[in-house]
């Protein structure tokens, strides 16, 4: 199976893509979208990514939510400090120690940190320990570490074992 | 259509439009590049969110039918935003005359190097 | 039968050139075969000849321009056939013993005979312009004969001046002739000759003259052009003996007498050619008593000879061209043998300097003998061949008619070369044949082998019986010749030895006797052998071709200088002369069509586009900035298409926007990261000045155009698109279908702009600017990220191919979303680690590729329809139902996977350049030993 | 107006790709070119005269004139145009790349010129 | 097959150069291949000759559009003989290319058949636009011929070779979009009938714009001022590339042929012929550099560089005077030029391999390994280039001397007649230097390897050729007659395009 | 309504495109301005999708679809080599 099917995930993916793109479902639309679920994932495959085993779909849905609510948080938060007088910014660089060490999960995490305004994650560690992330407003470096610890990491742990 | 549909519309263009605004007055306004750094984020992912829900609604009304294609867009621009600003921070950073990079702190837990070697060599 | 006369020298030659190794004699015969068969071949000729007729072969050669292979033989080219011929045969026997063992004797033969058959070639010439082209074989012969000892200087310079002179009047003959064809209706010889009053009439007359004349003046070595004569001495003797006396110095007053019916007659020929021959007459003679070289007072003395009969043309008199022509007989026989007699002293004593000569009629007696004859017939001694023409050219001198101050000073200057004639042929016979023995000689000096005499024998005994029996030897052959020259009846002459005591006979005792007083008076006077005369000619010859050089030179890289800046101002300067040359003065612009209103959008981007422009040039020497600065440009001009209603456009333009980008970068690796401060102040301004000019130039035109009505055909496509293109995306329609030929040409550019880079590449190691120390980076997330987005962008790739026949998409933009990604794994997971993975052979898609695009088209010619024509068809598939297919698929196939191989190929190529060896190794501080530099 | 605009930016454009054409140094040279490729294309497509929101992809219903969709010629030919001049540009770059590494400058002219005669 | 005669000259080499890129790097089938496509580009060449030379114009309509809608092929006795010399000029090229420069050139033979493409395309085609693509395939391929296996200087001349071109494209480019503006069209004869009737107002723009588009071609042809680039590429050229260069600029003079005589021809209405004034002088300025060039020149490949401007500037003045003589005279010069500049660069290589260092500078004296047979071949060329009789390169000159108008004959004969002279005196000079003065080898030293059999006959060949067309004159110039009464009467032409309809399509909708 | 705030929304987009790009030209560093090309992207999209809307049509998606999925590849490379000079490694 996992020669024919790499990764179901991403057949899933592309397979959502493509019927996004036609917009119809209509059968040859429908069988070449599954002909490609099949056949663009064996080519990823060949770039032999790192494989990850893929957990809990309802953490995945949770932390989804969480972090759409916290994009959009965060988002007015920092357009008001944008808008503000910049003497109230006080950027500063914070390492994040990392307990996932799963390439996926970091990377998920490292999107999730650029993708929620204030934060931007710019450097992993080269033993992949530590992420470098910059806080638009860093006020407190504990309190932000554990946060994202917290919201982002934990759950990350759990959809990728 | 409704004008409780309309007002939700023009609303969505409204805070698409002014997370877009906010995001490049960041870019002009701000004295630092990590802080102009954030701009761009608010730009591509509220922004051009709802920017993208109220097209999807439009098209949905009045063009070629509910098509969620709009969706894409957004989905790339997760994909791909991460990457560009963690580069991109990684440019200045090497660029930066003292490295502003805080040390990391002791791990004990994991002191010694990793087996497998990554996809980046 | 005329055309194996003339066939058989070059027929000859190339077999003596062929068969290279036989013994040197079997090499003489065969060439002697050439004119002595020849000769067997006239003398059949010569009853029908002499009875007046005119034995003719024509064949058409290029006959819409009149040029005939036309052969005629009247007397006047029979008597020149017989004496290229006779004295062909003789001058083949001599050289056969004259060459050493050191030369190469078939080059030589082959050389002599090519010249021969060219000199056969202009006699026999019926058709003026075939005569051009046997004229300028002459020349190339005679310049490979001059320069056959190549390893002498003198050699090689007298070979090229002589061509030079030559080969410039053949240009002027041709010139002239063609005039003279223009004139005469016909550049048949017959029709010119018969035509002689319409052309003295014409009004190009005159130039025509004189663009003949300069033809005729330089081959004969006439003042002020016969400098090169005596540079082409430096030619083996039998050539000077054949070339430089005796036949192709004579093709110019062969000339003279060819075109006489039809040129001379006239005030403006008769002061010329007369003048100049009387000049000549003199100057060369003068010359030749000051020469220290044996052949070189016999070439001065050619040239006082040319100038003679020159002179004797130019008197236009029926009786003069008589004479001219018995002298042309006469001076090529004495003249022949003096120049092989002096090729036999200088072979035996191994010198000709007559200063170093002398006493030779003690070693060599019976060839002193031979050569004292020969110059006697030179000093126009009584009861030698010389004697008699001198003395009717005497006779004429003394009656041209008119001009009383002409006949005096032609009689004078008669006079004159007699007297200087008599002294150098008395030099040339005392400083060789007299006096002391020879001095600081080498060699035995004794009499050479018996057949190197032989042909000297012969021409000697010639002189001594037309000089003592004319009427037996000589007087049919001029007379047949005489006729010919003159095309009509001949006038009284007589060819008596004695005609009583004269004036010219006066003339002749007279010249003999100041002569004599002369040389010896010189000598006396002054040592004759210490005058040492610089050939000015050559001088100024020299001076003029280094002046010429010199300023070609100059000119040549003046102008040339290998600054690309130059090349391409003069460009865009041409062009916006071209441009403005037609507008100036006219009041354009403004064309009637209505303006459109500019949104405010639209101004932004405007401001976009001109401060991203101009913010290139300003940046520009700091390349990274320019770079990303020129990516807003990009942007900008896609922006412009989507807003301007093209789709297609923008998307292409933003994606070939990428690839550049990266192409830039990967190339700003291995240059300089700045451009250096430039050229000065005014050289930028100068820039700046011209780039404004074509910047409002170019605004202008466009606004012309575009303010204009449009007549376009484009309704026609957009109609046709859908029912016979089977597309609704009418741009890609075009691509694929109207204009499917450009789309197949742009794939094939594309295509080898990836083998050039390939073939530019692919061993090739550059040396980077800069290396940043430290190991390749590692970006273990963004890598992450990117295998992610890759499947997921091949499915867009191939959503945007199929569905680009009827919305933005297609082919060439699917390729480049093929390619931008697989460039962005190259980027973030380095090349070694992509290509050891994805290995593709970028090259043989680009192969298959074109294969498919071609090969689409070419299906349509299975079904006898034109190249590329679409076909269409909907095939209904079991489970998936009806399947629109355009044959533009398959076309667009082809697009695809050229493009994405060639972009692939560029991109990989040059990300992958190997490190020039000699470049700093890249100081790896952190890597680990697996990570050097790919 | 909107002629004026367009008229006027493919000037600039152009004035700005022919100033970089004329300097003496590869990369400039190529930068130049690259801008008078945007100016020519731009210049190809106005060609067709500008029409906002018509652009050539037939809907059905919509009457196949030019009174709808604007003049797709030029919009194939600058599409033609674009592919070439990305062509040319990869070439010229490598060209530019070699001569650099084998002459040892990247002076158009391949040599740096004398201090005498700096251009 | 023979319907579908125009289109085969471009398809059959870009078909070969497509497999060449599948078959693998391998000599073998790569030199197979080669020679099987030339050997059928020569036959088709020929028989398009033929078909052209019944008087006929062939016009081959592309996806059978109408010629305005579509791409037409269009083929006159001028096209023909442009395929037929290109094709003729190929296979000697190709010939000495396979004595081994074809192993160190990596793709080589794909470059080759691909560049043999353009050229046909070029010649064949009747559209502007498609002749800017064909330009540029053809210019492309020449850019890798010329630079493949090279290094160092050959690397500069190839930059600034292809800075130049690009420049003259973006002009081209400029040219066409300001056409099509104005006309509507891009087909020939279309755009032929539209200038015609253009409205007074927008004839000084149409005339501006073709007033560039004359630029481009004589950048290409290499003509005043615009020639500067020819020398250092040429002669920096591998041997058999700059060889088929020869026709390279041929194209350019072609193109304005082409152009000028069909839409700004003599049925142009205000426009008719404007452009030859202008094209006349710069002919004669250029052929008197030129020939000041090839004087000059340090090397015997410069020197050829430089006439083979100055052959291009001759048939500037030959087509500029516009009679139908000079015109037809013009185009058997070009045909003659072609090969015999083509043959001397041949010999110029190979007498540079025979002199060790020296190469093929003038300046220095130096042994010549081979001095009998290179001499020998030089004579002929030098000859034949100088336009010394009896060889093709006279014909042509008289035949265009003999044809130029009253009003012209001063000017033109003086210009002709001095070149040819300054022509002759350079190839004495460099021949006198390179195998006259040629000293005997060193004691002991070996002399250099004899140039390869491939490299002699292909050198033969192209000399041959001079031969035959000295033999042919009179039916090559008669062929030429006629096809310089197709160009100078452009109506029938447009008729034939106009009036050929597709074979399935309707004419109209 | 909507056809005025899409308007207007647009009109807001080119200001940030303007903002955009002067920090695109000013600099000061190389990261800005790169920056401000990424931006610029982004703010592009935002008006393709608007534009779509102007004009009731989608045949503006696949620009939009481009810039968001490829666009960034421009950042990376200029990013690349601001840190490597060598892009492809
Ligand atoms: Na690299
Ligand atoms: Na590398």
């Amino acid at each position: 199976m996992k020669r024919f099917l790499p990764s179901l995930p991403l057949s899933l993916a592309v397979f959502v893509l493509w019927l996004l793109l036609v917009a119809t479902f209509s059968v040859p639309a429908v069988a070449l979208g599954l002909a490609l679920a099949v056949v663009l994932p064996l080519f990823a495959d060949m770039l032999r990514p790192e494989r990850a085993s893929f957990g809990r779909l309802p953490v995945l849905l949770k932390l989804g939510a969480v972090v759409l609510l916290d994009i959009v948080r965060s988002n007015i938060e920092v357009a008001r400090l944008i808008l503000g007088p910049e003497r109230a910014i006080s950027p500063g660089f914070v390492q994040v120690p990392l307990d996932i060490a799963n390439i996926h999960g970091i990377t998920a995490l490292a999107s999730i940190i650029t993708l929620t305004p204030g934060t931007v994650s710019a450097e992993l560690s080269e033993d992949r320990s530590h992420l470098l992330v910059h806080c638009f407003n860093l006020r407190d470096p504990e309190g932000v570490v554990a946060t994202i610890k917290a919201r982002y990491e934990a759950p990350l742990k759990e959809i990728f074992p | 259509m409704s004008a409780a549909f309309e007002i939700l519309m023009v609303a969505l263009l409204a805070i698409g439009a002014f997370f877009v605004l906010v995001g490049s007055l960041g870019l002009v306004k701000l004295s630092d590049f990590f802080k102009r750094l954030h701009g761009p984020t608010k730009a591509s992912t509220l922004g051009v969110g709802c920017v993208m829900i109220a097209s999807i609604g439009h098209h949905a009304t009045l063009g070629d039918g509910l098509g969620l294609r709009e969706l894409l867009i957004t989905g790339f621009l997760f994909i791909t935003a991460p990457i560009s600003a963690h580069l991109m921070a990684k440019a200045a950073l090497s660029l930066a005359e003292d490295d502003p990079r805080p040390s990391p702190p002791p791990r004990p837990d994991q002191a010694q190097p990793r087996e497998d070697d990554g996809p980046g060599r | 039968m005329l055309e194996l006369l003339l066939a058989l020298p070059f027929v000859l030659a190339l077999l003596v050139a062929i068969l290279r190794n036989v013994p040197r004699a079997a090499t003489a015969w065969l060439a002697a075969s050439a004119p002595l068969l020849g000769l067997a071949i006239l003398a059949w000729f010569t009853p029908a000849v002499m009875s007046g007729e005119i034995p003719q072969a024509t064949h058409a050669w290029i006959p819409r321009a009149g040029l005939l292979f036309d052969l005629r033989l009247d007397g006047l080219a029979w008597m020149f056939a017989g004496l290229v011929l006779g004295i062909g045969v003789l001058i083949v026997m001599y050289a056969r013993y004259y060459l050493s063992e050191n030369d190469c004797a078939p080059r030589f033969f082959a050389y002599l005979l090519l010249f021969m058959g060219a000199m056969l070639g202009m006699v026999l010439a019926g058709n003026l312009l075939l005569l051009v082209v046997f004229w300028e074989l002459t020349s190339i012969s005679s310049f490979l004969l001059i320069g056959y000892w190549t390893h002498r200087k003198d050699a090689r310079e007298g070979a090229r001046m002589a061509l030079t002179i030559t080969g410039a009047g053949g240009l002027a003959l041709l010139g002239g002739v063609l005039l003279l064809g223009k004139i005469a209706g016909s550049f048949q010889l017959d029709v010119v000759l018969a035509s002689g009053d319409a052309i003295r009439a014409h009004p190009l007359y005159a130039p025509m003259l004189g663009l003949v004349l300069l033809g005729i003046f330089t081959k004969s070595a006439q003042f002020p052009l016969h400098f090169w004569l005596p540079h082409a001495m430096a030619a083996p003797t039998p050539v000077s003996a054949y070339l430089h006396s005796a036949t192709m110095v004579k093709a110019g007053v062969f000339l003279l007498a060819r075109l006489h019916p039809a040129l001379a007659g006239s005030d403006l020929f008769f002061y010329t050619v007369s003048g100049i021959g009387a000049a000549t007459l003199l100057v060369g003679a003068w010359n030749a008593i000051f020469q220290h070289d044996l052949k070189g007072l016999l070439a001065y003395s050619t040239i006082s000879h040319l100038g003679l009969i020159t002179l004797l043309f130019g008197l236009s008199t029926p009786m003069a061209v008589v004479a001219g022509v018995f002298h042309i007989l006469n001076h090529a026989v004495f003249k022949a043998s003096l120049f092989m007699a002096a090729g036999i002293i200088d072979h035996e004593a191994g010198t000709r300097d007559m200063r170093r000569l002398g006493g030779l009629r003690r070693l060599m007696p019976f060839t002193s003998a031979l050569a004292i004859i020969a110059s006697l017939a030179m000093a126009g001694v009584p009861l030698l061949n010389g004697f008699l023409s001198k003395e009717m050219f005497f006779a004429e001198a003394l009656e041209i008619r008119g001009h009383d101050a002409m006949r005096l000073g032609v009689a004078g200057a008669a006079f004159l070369a007699g007297v200087f004639g008599v002294a150098y042929s008395l030099r040339f016979v005392h400083d060789t044949f007299f006096g002391a023995g020879p001095r600081d000689v080498d060699h035995e000096v004794h009499e050479p082998p018996r057949w190197m005499k032989i042909p000297v024998e012969i021409l000697v005994v010639a002189c001594l019986a037309v000089g003592t029996v004319p009427a037996l030897t000589i007087a049919p052959v001029l007379e047949t010749a005489a006729r010919g020259a003159l095309g009509g009846e001949l006038p009284y002459y007589s060819l008596a030895v004695w005609h009583g005591f004269n004036l010219p006979l006066l003339m002749s005792i007279g010249s003999m006797v100041l002569g004599v007083a002369l040389y010896f008076g010189l000598r006396r006077l002054f040592d004759i052998h210490a005058v040492i005369r610089r050939s000015f000619g050559r001088k100024l010859f020299r001076g003029n071709v280094l002046a010429l050089l010199r300023l070609a030179w100059r000119f040549t890289y003046a102008i040339a200088n290998g600054n690309l800046q130059r090349y391409l101002l003069l460009t865009i300067l041409a062009a916006l002369v071209l441009a403005a040359a037609p507008l100036a003065g006219t009041a354009l612009f403004a064309g009637s069509g209505p303006g459109q209103p500019m949104p405010a959008l639209g101004w932004v981007l405007w401001v976009a586009l001109v401060a991203a422009s101009i913010a290139t040039v300003a940046l520009h020497r700091q390349r990274l900035l320019a770079l990303v600065v020129i990516g807003a440009v990009g942007l900008a001009v896609s922006l412009v298409f989507v807003f301007l209603s093209a789709p297609d456009l923008a998307l292409t333009q933003l994606l070939v926007e990428m690839v550049t980008i990266a192409l830039m970068l990967l190339a700003l690796n291995y240059l300089p990261q700045q451009s250096p401060p430039g050229r000065s102040r005014p050289r930028r301004a100068r820039d700046l000045a011209i780039a404004g000019a074509a910047g409002l130039g170019v605004s202008a035109l466009v606004y012309a155009v575009i303010t204009r009505p449009s007549q376009t055909i484009a309704g026609e496509l957009l109609a046709r698109s859908l029912p016979e293109g089977y597309g609704s995306n009418v741009v890609n329609v075009i691509l694929v279908d109207f204009r499917g030929f450009d789309t197949l040409g742009e794939i094939a550019v594309f295509g080898i702009a990836g083998l050039v880079v390939h073939a530019l590449l692919r061993r090739s190691r550059l040396a980077p600017a800069e290396v940043i120390p430290g190991g390749p980076a590692l970006l273990p997330m963004p890598a992450n990220l990117s295998q992610l987005l890759f499947p997921l962008a091949l499915a867009v790739s191939v959503y945007l191919f199929l569905r680009g026949h009827n919305q933005p998409g297609g082919g060439f933009i699917a390729g480049l979303v093929l390619a931008i990604p697989l460039l962005l794994q190259y980027v973030i997971q380095g090349s070694q680690y992509v290509e050891q993975r994805l290995g593709f052979d970028y090259v043989r898609c680009i192969g298959a590729g074109l294969l498919a695009a071609v090969g689409t088209g070419i299906a349509a010619m299975l079904f006898d329809l034109p190249f590329l024509s679409s076909g269409h068809a909907d095939p209904v598939l079991p489970l998936i139902g009806p399947l629109p297919l355009a044959s533009a698929l398959g076309f667009d196939v082809g697009v695809y996977l050229v493009v994405f191989g060639g972009a692939m190929l560029i991109l990989s190529m040059m990300g992958t350049v190997k490190p020039h060896p000699k470049a700093p190794p890249a100081t790896s501080a952190g890597a680990t030993p697996g990570e050097a530099p790919a | 107006m909107m002629e004026f605009a367009l008229a006027s930016g493919i000037g600039v454009l152009t004035a700005c790709g022919v100033y970089l054409l004329l300097r003496a140094r590869s990369f400039d040279v190529i930068l130049g070119l690259t801008l008078l490729s945007y100016a020519t294309n731009l210049l190809i497509f106005v060609s067709g005269r500008p029409v906002i929101g018509k652009p050539p992809v037939l809907r059905e219903g919509v009457a196949e004139t030019l009174a709808n969709y604007t003049d797709p010629l030029p919009q194939a030919l600058v599409l033609t145009a674009i592919v070439i001049a990305f062509a040319m540009t990869a070439v010229t770059i490598v060209v530019a790349m070699r001569s650099r590494a084998d002459n040892r400058s990247d002076h158009v002219d391949g040599r740096e010129p004398d201090a005498g005669e700096r251009r | 097959m023979i319907a579908h005669l125009p289109v085969l000259p471009v398809l059959l080499p870009l078909v070969a150069g497509a497999l060449m890129l599948l078959v693998g790097r391998r000599a073998g089938p790569q030199r197979t291949l080669a020679w099987v496509a030339m050997a059928a580009l020569l036959a088709v060449a020929a028989l398009l000759a033929r078909e052209a030379g019944r008087g006929e114009i062939l016009v081959y309509l592309l996806g059978d559009w109408p010629a305005r809608l579509g791409i037409a092929l269009t083929v006159d006795r001028t096209s023909a003989l442009m395929v037929l010399t290109t094709a003729l000029l190929a296979a000697p090229c190709l010939l000495y290319a396979c004595s081994g420069w074809d192993r160190r050139a990596p793709h080589f033979h794909a470059l080759f058949q691909l560049q043999l493409a353009g050229l046909n395309g070029a010649f064949l085609t009747g559209d502007l636009f498609n002749l800017f693509v064909f330009f540029e395939v053809l210019l492309i391929a020449s850019y890798g011929l010329m630079l493949s296996g090279g290094r160092g200087p050959r690397m500069r001349a190839g930059l600034h070779y292809v800075a130049f071109n690009i420049t003259a494209s973006t002009l081209f480019l400029i040219a066409l979009g300001l056409l099509y503006g104005l006309t509507g069209t891009l087909n020939m004869a279309e755009m032929s009938l539209r200038v015609a009737a253009a409205d007074p107002a927008d004839v000084a723009l149409i005339q501006a714009a073709s007033g560039i588009l004359l630029v481009v071609f004589c950048a290409k042809a290499a003509l005043l001022p615009l020639y500067l680039w020819l020398p250092e590429t040429y002669s920096h050229a591998p041997a058999a590339v700059a060889a088929l260069f020869t026709v390279m600029t041929k194209v350019g003079v072609y193109a304005v042929l082409r152009v000028y005589t069909l839409v700004f021809g003599s049925e142009a209405g205000a426009l008719a012929g404007w452009a030859w004034d202008w094209l006349l002088a710069a002919g004669i300025a250029t052929l008197l550099l030129a020939s000041l060039g090839a004087l000059a020149s340090p090397t015997l490949r410069a020197q050829v560089a430089w006439l083979v401007i100055a052959s291009a500037a001759t048939l500037f003045v030959a087509f500029s005077l516009q009679t139908p003589g000079a015109v037809a005279a013009g185009l058997y010069y070009l045909v003659q030029s072609t090969f015999v500049t083509a043959a001397l660069f041949l010999i110029a290589d190979m007498v540079r391999r025979q002199r060790g260092k020296a190469g093929d500078r003038l300046d220095i004296a130096a042994p010549l390994g081979h001095k009998t047979a290179l001499g020998l071949l030089f004579l002929v060329a030098g000859v034949a280039v100088a336009g010394l009789p009896p060889l093709p390169g006279f014909v042509g000159k008289f035949a265009l001397l003999a044809a130029v108008p009253e009003g012209r004959v001063a000017l033109v004969w003086t210009t002709v007649l001095v070149t040819s002279l300054l022509a002759l005196v350079a190839m004495a000079r460099s021949g006198s230097q390179l195998v006259w003065r040629a000293e005997t080898f060193a004691e002991g030293a070996a002399a250099p390897r004899p140039p390869r059999a491939a490299q002699r006959i292909a050198t033969g060949v192209l000399l041959g050729y001079l031969v035959v067309l000295m033999l042919a004159s009179a039916p090559v110039l008669r062929y030429a007659d006629g096809a310089a009464a197709q160009l100078l009467a452009p109506a029938d032409a447009v008729q034939a395009i106009r009036g050929t309809v597709p074979v399935k399509r309707a004419p109209s909708p | 309504m909507i056809e005025t705030a899409v308007v207007a929304a647009m009109y807001v987009i080119g200001l940030a495109m303007l903002l955009s790009l002067w920090r695109l030209l000013r600099g000061p560093s190389v990261p800005d301005r790169i920056l401000g090309l990424d931006t610029l992207y982004v703010n592009t999209i935002a008006l393709l999708i608007l534009f779509g809307m102007h004009l009731d049509s989608s045949i503006y998606f696949e620009a939009a679809l481009i810039i968001a999925m490829l666009g960034f590849v421009g950042t990376v490379m200029l990013s690349k080599y601001v840190m490597r000079r060598d892009i492809v490694e």
